[in-house]
């Protein structure tokens, strides 16, 4: 197999490494000017790294075209070399990760702007100003660490990245770190999402050992090169990589069963669920599968089983999202469920039309939750103008009971809006765009991708269509019920009737994503497949073929009027009869327990806590505190030790103590002076004691040698 | 003639006989007196091995031990008497004011 | 013998004789010397020691004397020396700690000088009658030292218990001459290995009874379990320049006679004696340890410290059976001296400098805030610490290094167990005596006394440079060769 | 006076020379006392990096060596011998690295008695110095057990409120185990008739059974100082008492000193036993990983949990080494500097706000990112690359034992199974919940203590003593290329020699 040297490819190539510096150059100087600069400053030298980052991947994209779609390797610094291990930082270009690229940094730039604007009623909100310049060093740490993702040429490179957006994913969850349920939930669900994600990190680290000890090499190159041969003698290896890597899958892409931290993940400020829990970061799983394609195909097992986990999680997820009342919930269970639908493509082979849905996934979901953060900020507002007129003409007492109120009032529950769309039009229309996009109305994007991985599905793996086709329909219904209950009808509580449109940098960047969501489609249009021929390059070279399937009128057409009847069917319970405050969820009546299953998320979280948390810290407080230190601190080492020791001693004794056994004496010191003292207790200053003892001793040598 | 394992039968139920009083009584002077039973019990075995084998240093030695038995008298008497003045008691077992 | 030969035995004896003599010059003098001016009688008795010293160190080659008395070799030299130079000491020190104690009588020195010299023959004994002379002539000097502090009743009551125990063991020692005698029908111990040799034995146990029977008597001397009773009252009674003296002197000239006695006379014997020499030896080092860790008086716990020192000691000479081994059982058990001896002296010179009249400044607590007051003292007695316990960078490491290796080359690797393990106890209190001078609070008073101080610092020095410079001692050690018969 | 300035001897004894200049300083005289102990450790340093400037990294064998007779009498047969390889090179740098920061990080801590603990401080340096270096086994063991006496004072006389209880049974612990291996050295010295180390290796040819009982000895020792579980028991205590200066270096440097005697002596010196005892030596590394970890986790006093976190990654370190493969022993090499400087660091950290706030309780604190945010962001880096994350230095050394792990459990390694490398590789999430939940207790959530509101962020010179060890952190991680580099060769031919030594034995 050939692969292009560096040296004999474009020089532009060279520029890669740049698509990580550009973010760093850029947090470190919001790093050193900390709170010297004004917010408009950082936030523009913030998005301006994360935009040279994106022009980069556009240089990539170019530069591949002219080369014909070459995979490239560019070695830019050795790592880790022992032996046979050749780890280095190297970066690889080829058309799948130009395509990650090029959604990282596109996306991540408009979320990077539109975050200028919300950060600063964020942090006006949260009442930390000093807080602003961190977010846009943690946005660009995370640039970073995705672009090392999504361009490492090996193994462990991916790792890298994969662990540190799990950092920047940890810290920016836990962003508002004193707030939160208690003042600690956002940290707590930080650090969820830290050992969850790292669950499924031991998955991959376990992978990369098999896969370097089968196949000699952490490089994709080489591993790739070497799969049919190694599939062909160590199939049950070859399978156990597959496994071990899925794991890794469901942690980062929040699947069966390691999903519970991605809801949790939403009390990062909404720019964080948009970039990091919605378009980017939580695909790398996807992304995982996709790239290494090379040894998927040679394992059905393997393939089954991720197909199964995320048709599955498709489902289950989307279960949840219907009886889910924070706007964001309802969104980060939708993302579990689309993100079910990618893993369930790759798994089944469908390579393009899992990175084609990642990438308007990519759109439609980054769009949707920032507008949801412009609806909780619209919210806010609101909230805050009620505030300000309550300064004015209420009196003080009157003001403290409306400061606690204040403080119980959620500008994320659905049940608290309503009739937004008069307030907010802007944002009704985006929202409405990404909603119909999601539950997979055609011409919008999310039709398209579905499409093509239900099409995949119906020919490879009937269950899993079936599994999928549920989903669909249920996706359909909750963003209509969402639709319905948060910008129709009669506003619900106070603030959702003042609330205000946010400023236009936040809404122009969702203009461009309600386009790229109404459009995206056009990427793989049917027929055209214009994607699938940019990645066949890559999925060529490495000997992975892609059957293209014909655009199926059948699946398409049942697939559309299914999502119409669900969003019909929302319309008849939230659209046609609008929730009135207080009143509880039509839906309540007519599913009942099943209903309190899906609000609760299936009681997973609970028995989890029960399962694996509670019994983990108990077994670390059994053992810290009984086992090391009472039991071998404490008893063995001070007792036993000692208690043996004196046990000895006493028979050495001649005039022991007998009457009874003495209380152990508790520390080392005392116990062994205690021991002591019974035998200094034989110096008992009399002399003729003293001659006893020599003459004990002549006895006892005198009869040793006569009796011997 | 009788064997020589009577003589030293005898010494050795002397010797023992010196050490139980040195264990058994508590008068200083008493004690003392047992030590030097102890030693002309030695005394006499040497003589007796002495006669056995034929030789004077057997002999000899007596006399090395009862002069060497004098140097210790003259301390220890002088000690003894030493003592008294200062506690009137020749009772060893009052000379117990160390131990442990 | 012609008037040659007595010539020449004269030389061989003459750094005794002469340190002997010089004694009872001495005594007389001591009558025209003013109660006030007793300095001179120390530098005269250091007189003495010193040109015994430079005789001694004259001596070499390896010759009997006195138709097989004496004997002068390698062995008798190091040990001659190591008496001498450990008097020069003891003198340099009583000096100091008489006159705090108003205790300046010039019989101090002479008895001393006799003490030595009964050291110094027990050394070069060749013979049992001259081993059981020795004996004498070394004790009975310490008993009248250890009532030296008269009237105080604690000096009294150790020399009478030293006396009488010290006469009960005596009594062994010589009944147990007396059945060697029985047994080979000779007291020289050229006759003895002869008979030994030639099968020419009345009775062989009455050998092996008799050996056992001056094992005892020498063991009381060295302080080894069970005939270790009378050391720390005596230790503990004793003025404390004695307690220094003996700590040493009383110990050498013991080991000094069992190595001669059981590596000339009784290897044969070893099937008998190796399994009662390493339960002693065992018994002695574990006893010693632990009771040291109750003590709460410094001379009490430095006299426990001492016994299972004697029991080290007494585990170097558990392999004196092993043909091959025999150098290396005196060579190390002479290193070890020679280590114990110094920081022996260092110790007893803190404990000195820190003594009271009347017994008091001697308790453990005394010691405490040592380390801030008197930095240099407390880093001397840091450096003694770790020197019994064995940890290195200090000479007594070295030492205890030589004595595992000998006992493990012989092959007894439980008794080097026991030997390391309760060398781990005795770090525990001699650390605490580190603990208490650097972790207590306390206002410990010093007394201004240069030779105590000297002799503090210099054997604190000598014991860490030696260990890098101990090439010169194992040589030394190691030429000190015992004479064969 | 060539061999006094042998750069080897400069770089060990150097700080003597320091603790001469002290000697004649007053106890008053604080801050000229802490300028001399800080120049002389920073030209030991310097003296270090010279050496390190003619260390040939391609060369495996041992450099720089000076062996000069020194007991040659009775049967003995000691060398003064000193030298420096790939095993060993690291270890001394970060001995000397490490000593100036700690010292620097006194400066207001120790108030008391400041000259006599530069002079102790300097001893220690002096000490592990000697330890690293060392190839003659009775020199080592002098300098081994020499380490002890400083240490003990350190603990005893600035350490916590328990400091006596820590210090005597951090010295008596400790030298319960060297006293085994002094028997093991005197077997040695009887039997091979040397102490030189790499005279022994040479000579090999120890029977098997003799060599395992020789690998406990050596191990007992090595295995209390590491410490490896269930000999552990030592170092909370030691740990929870010493100074931030004394805990800094017994977790970065003395603590070194067991996995490196295993690396220097037991491998080498008795491979069979090594090869036999490599799945009971793992199976106790991987219960200290998981151990370690589970038991910091229940901590509620934050310096506890760091130290019993030592516990989990030198069960790491320990893995590796009996992978004896390249990777995993490489890996156990750089964990060893890794540990150091992460542990060392977060020692550090502790100490800081120790000294703010007198209390190490982690309930009293909270929130503390937002009232000091300089010390929560070099805390969070210290605390990630403790817990491995990529691209720090703790990624580096854990990821590459991992792999030699696995690898040895391949057939034909030592191993011989992939459950230790598995069940090893849970500890990567246990060290994220103990690591974030320490971070999570002192500087998340809500400042709830008024004490906390007004504490004062990190001083310019605390920062001083953090960032050079960052330094470190990230370029372990990024580039670790150098570190590799020095050990390479040397690795590579010590485990080419256990391995065939090993084989040789077999029937």
């Amino acid at each position: 197999m050939l692969l292009s040297e560096v040296s004999s490819s474009p020089a532009l190539f060279h520029l890669i490494p740049w698509i990580v510096f550009f973010p760093v150059i850029g947090l470190t100087l919001n790093i050193i000017f900390n709170g010297r600069l004004s917010e408009k400053v950082v936030g523009t030298i913030a998005s301006t790294a994360s935009g040279l980052s994106f022009v980069i991947a556009v240089l990539m994209a170019w530069g591949l075209a002219q080369n014909h779609g070459e995979p490239v390797v560019v070695p830019f610094l050795e790592w880790i070399h022992i032996g046979t291990l050749q780890l280095d930082w190297a970066f690889q270009v080829d058309t799948l990760s130009v395509v990650m690229m090029l959604v990282v940094s596109g996306v991540g730039t408009l979320i990077h702007i539109y975050a200028i604007g919300y950060m600063h009623e964020d942090v006006q909100h949260q009442g930390n100003p000093r807080m602003y310049p961190r977010f846009f060093v943690f946005f660009n740490l995370f640039i970073a660490m995705m672009m090392i993702l999504v361009t490492g040429a090996s193994y462990t490179m991916l790792f890298v990245g994969w662990e540190g957006v799990g950092l920047c994913s940890y810290l920016l969850i836990g962003f508002w770190f004193d707030k939160g349920e208690d003042g600690i939930g956002n940290a707590l669900a930080g650090k969820k999402a830290f050992i969850v994600n790292r669950i499924g990190d031991f998955g991959f680290l376990v992978a990369m050992f098999l896969t370097f000890w089968a196949f000699g090499s952490l490089n994709f190159v080489d591993v790739f090169a070497k799969a049919p041969e190694v599939a062909e003698a160590m199939p049950g290896v070859v399978v156990a990589i597959t496994l071990f890597m899925l794991l890794g899958v469901t942690g980062k892409s929040a699947q069966l069963p390691l999903f519970v931290w991605l809801p949790d993940a939403m009390a990062g400020p909404t720019p964080v669920s948009a970039l990091i829990h919605a378009a980017t970061m939580v695909t790398a799983g996807v992304y995982l599968v996709a790239r290494s394609a090379p040894i998927f195909v040679h394992v059905p097992t393997g393939q089954n089983a991720v197909a199964w986990v995320g048709g599955l999680t498709a489902l289950f997820s989307a279960t949840i999202a219907v009886g889910q009342y924070d706007i964001k919930k309802v969104l980060a269970y939708s993302t579990v469920s689309q993100l079910g639908f990618m893993v369930a493509a790759v798994g089944m082979g469908a390579f393009v039309a899992g990175m084609f849905h990642l990438i308007t996934h990519a759109f439609f979901k980054a769009l949707l939750f920032l507008s949801a953060g412009s609806v909780i900020q619209g919210m806010e507002r609101g909230e805050h103008h009620i505030a300000h007129h309550a300064h004015d003409d209420l009196h003080a007492g009157k003001k403290k009971r409306k400061k606690k109120e204040e403080h119980a009032f959620d500008p994320q529950d659905m049940r608290n809006m309503g009739g937004l769309r008069h307030q907010m039009p802007v944002t009704f229309w985006v929202y409405l765009t990404g909603a119909v996009a999601l539950a997979g109305v055609p011409p919008l994007a999310g039709f398209f991708s579905k499409d093509e991985i239900l099409l995949e599905a119906s020919h490879l793996n009937t269950p899993v269509y079936i599994l999928l086709v549920l989903a669909a329909i249920l996706t359909a219904f909750y963003m209509g019920r969402q639709i319905f209950m948060v910008f129709y009808g009669e506003p619900r509580t106070a603030p959702a009737e003042h609330a205000e449109e946010s400023p236009p940098v936040m809404t122009i960047p969702l203009m461009i994503l309600a386009f790229l969501a109404f459009f995206g489609g056009l990427l793989n249009f049917p027929g055209i497949q214009t994607l699938e021929h940019w990645l066949e390059h890559t999925f060529a070279f490495f000997e992975v073929e892609l059957e293209s399937l014909p655009f199926s009128p059948a699946v398409a057409t049942l697939s559309t009027i299914l999502a119409l009847a669900s969003i019909t069917a929302a319309w008849f319970l939230y659209g046609r009869e609008p929730l009135k405050k207080g009143e509880p969820d039509p839906l309540r009546r007519i599913l009942g327990p099943v209903f309190t299953g899906m609000e609760s998320k299936w009681w997973v979280d609970e028995v989890y806590w029960f399962l694996i948390v509670d019994r983990y810290v108990d077994l670390a407080w059994f053992l810290a505190d009984y086992v090391d230190w009472r039991f071998w601190h404490d008893w063995f080492h001070e007792k036993v030790i000692l208690a043996g020791y004196n046990a000895f001693t006493r028979i050495l004794s001649v005039r022991v103590d007998l009457g009874g056994i003495d209380r152990i004496a508790n520390g080392l010191a005392e116990g062994t002076q205690a021991l002591a003292a019974r035998m200094r207790r034989l110096q008992t200053g009399y002399v003729r004691n003293y001659a006893l003892s020599v003459f004990l001793g002549v006895v006892v040598i005198i009869g040793y040698l006569m009796f011997r | 003639m009788l064997p020589i394992t009577y003589y030293v039968g005898l010494s050795a139920v002397l010797f023992i006989m010196g050490a139980l009083g040195v264990l058994i009584r508590r008068n200083l002077i008493v004690i003392f007196m047992s030590v030097e039973l102890m030693l002309n019990a030695a005394n006499l075995a040497f003589v007796a091995f002495a006669r056995y084998y034929q030789t004077m240093s057997g002999q000899v030695f007596v006399f090395f031990v009862m002069a060497v038995a004098a140097a210790e008298v003259a301390v220890g008497l002088s000690l003894i008497v030493a003592i008294y003045r200062a506690r009137r008691t020749v009772n060893v077992d009052d000379l117990s004011e160390m131990k442990g | 013998m012609t008037l040659n030969q007595f010539g020449t035995d004269l030389l061989v004896l003459l750094p005794l004789t002469f340190l002997l003599g010089w004694a009872s010059l001495l005594l007389l003098a001591d009558l025209f010397i003013p109660a006030r001016k007793q300095g001179v009688m120390a530098a005269l008795a250091a007189l003495g020691l010193a040109v015994s010293l430079v005789l001694t160190l004259m001596q070499k080659g390896s010759t009997l004397a006195f138709g097989g008395m004496v004997v002068l070799d390698g062995f008798s030299v190091f040990l001659n020396v190591l008496f001498l130079a450990s008097g020069l000491v003891a003198v340099a020190l009583a000096y100091d700690y008489l006159k705090h104690m108003h205790l300046e009588r010039g019989t101090y020195y002479i008895l001393l000088l006799f003490s030595i010299g009964g050291m110094m023959l027990m050394g070069m004994s060749a013979d049992l009658i001259i081993v059981f002379l020795a004996l004498e002539l070394l004790s009975i000097p310490l008993y009248v030292l250890s009532g030296f502090a008269r009237p105080a009743e604690k000096s009294e009551e150790a020399a009478i218990k030293y006396f009488l125990l010290g006469a009960f063991a005596s009594g062994f020692v010589v009944y147990g001459i007396a059945l060697v005698f029985g047994a080979t029908g000779t007291t020289s111990f050229a006759g003895i290995v002869g008979a030994v040799k030639t099968n020419a034995l009345l009775n062989p146990s009455l050998l092996t009874l008799g050996g056992a029977l001056l094992l005892i008597g020498l063991g009381f001397k060295a302080a080894v379990v069970p005939f270790h009773m009378w050391t720390p009252d005596v230790y503990h009674g004793a003025p404390t320049s004695v307690t220094a003296f003996m700590a040493l002197g009383a110990k050498a000239a013991g080991f000094a006679a069992l190595l001669r006695i059981f590596l000339t006379l009784f290897p044969s014997l070893s099937a008998d004696f190796t399994p009662i020499l390493w339960v002693l030896a065992a018994l002695t080092m574990f006893l010693g340890n632990v009771v040291a860790i109750a003590q709460r008086n410094i001379k009490r716990m430095l006299a426990y410290s001492s016994i299972a020192h004697a029991g080290y000691l007494l585990m170097a000479l558990v392999p004196y059976g092993h043909s091959g081994l025999s150098g290396d059982v005196s060579a190390s058990l002479l290193f070890y001296l020679v280590a114990y001896g110094l920081t022996n002296f260092g110790v007893w010179s803190v404990v000195m400098l820190l003594e009271r009249a009347e017994g008091k400044g001697l308790a453990l607590d005394d010691y405490a805030g040592l380390g801030r007051k008197y930095p240099a003292l407390a880093a001397s007695m840091t450096v003694f610490m770790l020197s019994f316990a064995g940890v290195p960078p200090t000479l007594g490491f070295v030492g205890k290094f030589y004595l595992f290796r000998t006992v493990l080359e012989g092959g007894y690797i439980w008794l080097a167990l026991i030997g390391v393990l309760t060398s781990l106890i005795s770090a525990y209190y001699y650390l605490r005596v580190v603990v208490i001078m650097y972790m207590h609070d306390g206002e410990p008073e010093s007394l201004s006394a240069p030779w105590l101080k000297a002799s503090a610092w210099v054997t604190a020095i000598g014991l860490v440079v030696f260990t890098f410079a101990s090439g010169v001692l194992f040589t030394w050690a190691s030429q000190a060769l015992l004479t064969t018969f | 006076m060539d061999f006094l300035m042998h750069p080897l001897n400069l770089v060990t004894f150097f700080p003597l020379l320091g603790v001469l200049v002290i000697l004649f300083l007053k106890q008053e005289q604080k801050n000229a006392i802490r300028w001399v102990a800080l120049v002389t450790s920073l030209i030991t340093f310097g003296i270090s990096l010279a050496v390190l400037a003619q260390f040939n990294a391609s060369n495996p064998d041992l450099q720089l060596t000076i062996n000069e007779p020194w007991i040659q009498v009775a049967g003995w047969n000691i060398h003064y011998s000193l030298g420096v390889d790939g095993l060993s090179i690291l270890l001394l740098l970060l001995t000397t690295f490490l000593t100036p920061i700690s010292i620097l990080s006194t400066w207001t801590a120790i108030d008391e008695r400041v000259k006599d603990f530069m002079i102790f401080f300097l001893l220690l340096e002096v000490g592990m110095s000697g330890v690293f270096l060392a190839q003659d086994l009775f020199l080592f063991y002098v300098f081994w057990e020499f380490t002890l006496v400083p240490m003990y004072f350190l603990i005893g006389i600035w350490g916590g409120p328990n400091r006596m209880y820590a210090a005597i049974k951090f010295f008596l612990y400790t030298m319960a185990g060297s006293i085994l291996m002094l028997l093991a050295i005197l077997w040695l010295g009887i039997h091979q008739g040397t102490f030189s180390v790499p005279e022994l290796i040479a000579k090999g040819g120890i029977p098997a059974d003799v060599q395992l009982w020789l690998f406990i000895a050596f191990a007992t020792a090595f295995a209390i100082k590491v410490p490896m579980w269930p000999l552990h028991s030592w170092l909370p205590d030691a740990h929870v008492q010493a100074p931030t200066a004394g805990s800094v270096i017994l977790a970065g440097v003395l603590l070194k000193m067991g996995t490196y005697g295993f690396l220097r002596f037991n491998l080498p010196l008795f491979p069979q036993a090594a090869v036999k005892a490599a799945p009971v030596m793992a199976v106790l590394a991987v219960i200290g990983i998981l151990y370690g970890a589970a038991v910091s986790y229940a901590q509620t006093d934050v310096k506890k949990l760091v130290a019993y976190s030592s516990i989990s990654h030198l069960g790491f370190v320990m893995l590796g080494l009996f992978a004896l493969n390249p990777q995993g022993v490489q890996g156990a090499i750089l964990q060893m500097i890794n540990h150091g400087l992460s542990t060392g660091a977060l020692f550090l950290l502790v100490g800081m706000v120790y000294e703010r706030r007198h209390t190490r309780e982690m309930d009293k604190f909270g929130g503390l990112w937002k009232v000091t945010p300089v010390y929560g962001a070099l805390t969070l880096i210290v605390t990630l690359s403790s817990m491995g994350l990529p691209g720090l230095n703790g990624f580096v050394g854990e990821f590459t034992i991992l792999l030699g792990a696995w690898g040895a459990g391949d057939a034909g390694g030592v191993l011989g199974s992939h459950y230790y490398a598995g069940f090893a590789a849970l500890g990567v999430i246990l060290a994220a919940v103990y690591m974030l939940f320490m971070f999570q207790k002192l500087f998340l959530g809500p400042v709830t203590h008024e004490e906390n509101k007004k504490l004062s962020d990190l001083n310019w010179r605390e920062i001083a003593t953090i960032v050079p060890l960052l330094l470190f952190i990230f370029w372990i991680g990024l580039y670790p290329k150098p570190f590799f580099g020095l050990m390479a060769p040397a690795v590579e031919k010590m485990v080419t020699l256990v391995h065939s030594a090993a084989l040789a034995a077999l029937p």
